[in-house]
């Protein structure tokens, strides 16, 4: 239908640093039904489970990365009323405090931003190919996945 | 020809990120290009491709053990992602 | 105990818009374990029940409506390990588009920081004393409570 | 003496959003003030004060109709929250 618009859905993997002021806005798209935002950002701990991390690195499969984020934005948008939708997720080397993932959901109303926001954070974790090593004083380490990540996944089937 | 490509741990653990392949009948499912690479190495490789939690995608689909490869496909082996 | 401060706890209550770059910066401290923020922003609609929205007045019982958010946010912390917590909300005349209220959740980990913002966001909606007045072409409404916002609330008993 | 203060709607319909009470036996509790207050301008108050909605605070806690008023107490009234 003319007045109910395919939602945008956006997915960027890039190196550099992105600003969720920008990316906010670039969710609001003019249209009179826009009552919530909801965002995630994920940042770089230096407290870890390996030490005290000093560094960290992200690696992605060109290609099959933004293909999987993106058909986790096609879910959600199945499932809750989306205006738009935007994820930007960070690669390569990055430090304590960096920003590495953003995630923001626009929607008429809050219970669908929130929803939507949380289950594209919990498939993210579980499905799409990103690995992270931590560097720290023992050494440098593949993180490794998270029995808890694919449990919270699978509590929205 | 096969394109098969290595990531993360998996890669470094190999020591190799991308490989050409001629397809074969040996390599015509994911269980037997997983063996066939398997054998690589003097067997150095069984170790690594032998994990339980080894994920396969074949053209940036995840599949199982039993799917049917065809000639240019790229196949991909990598470990439980942890992005995010 | 040293290593486990009590979180921040920000309320605030203003005719001025905010800026959410800085809201987000505020909430971080510098402490090695802040790893995710979750936050919510709400929007002036414009497609209202009552029609098409002109202008929006927001009235608050001051000194009570500081009183309850912090409150509010004080069962937060309680409830997840919260590291910083901020609300802004606005009050006088906004237009559509205006930005309305901001939550913002720092925590260690995604789950915490998605919950209590939600939390807050519903209770905020249920018990905050917050009225909103719209301007329409059939005149001046105000709102009226939904239903539907005091059973958000009431499901996190 | 008591402060009453009304908000939104409420204070709309009285047109009025603060009063200044002597305290009294009669407006000892929330039900007894609110009686007190609905026969203020010939019961017209009374149509806007008997909502079964109305909230009242009492010193910005909220209260039922059982509450005791003390005297310097701050009493308000205002309809349910739309705030967020």
């Amino acid at each position: 239908m003319a007045t109910n618009p395919s939602p945008s859905l956006s997915v960027t993997i890039s190196q550099a640093d992105f600003d969720i002021a920008e990316l906010q806005g670039s969710l609001q798209q003019g249209n009179a039904a826009e009552g919530a935002i909801a965002t995630f950002t994920g940042y770089v701990r230096s407290d870890q489970s390996s030490g005290e991390v000093s560094a960290m690195e992200l690696e992605h499969y060109p290609g099959m990365t933004e293909k999987s984020i993106q058909a986790i934005l096609l879910q959600a948008s199945e499932r809750w009323p989306i205006l738009s939708v935007k994820v930007v997720h960070r690669v390569g080397r990055l430090f304590p405090g960096d920003q590495i993932v953003w995630v923001g959901v626009s929607s008429g109303h809050r219970a669908a931003a929130f929803s939507a926001c949380e289950f594209i954070m919990d498939y993210l974790k579980a499905e799409a190919p990103l690995w992270k090593k931590e560097h720290s004083e023992v050494g440098e380490i593949w993180v490794e996945a998270k029995a808890s990540d694919s449990g919270r996944a699978r509590r929205w089937d | 020809m096969l394109q098969v490509v290595f990531f993360a741990r998996v890669k470094e653990e190999l020591g190799c990120g991308r490989l050409e392949l001629q397809w074969s009948e040996g390599s015509a499912t994911v269980g037997a290009l997983k063996e066939q690479l398997c054998q690589r190495e003097n067997g150095a490789w069984r170790n690594v491709l032998s994990e339980d939690n080894l994920i396969c995608a074949i053209n940036h689909a995840v599949v199982d053990d039993a799917m049917a490869i065809a000639d240019n496909d790229e196949v991909a082996f990598f470990p439980p992602v942890t992005g995010g």
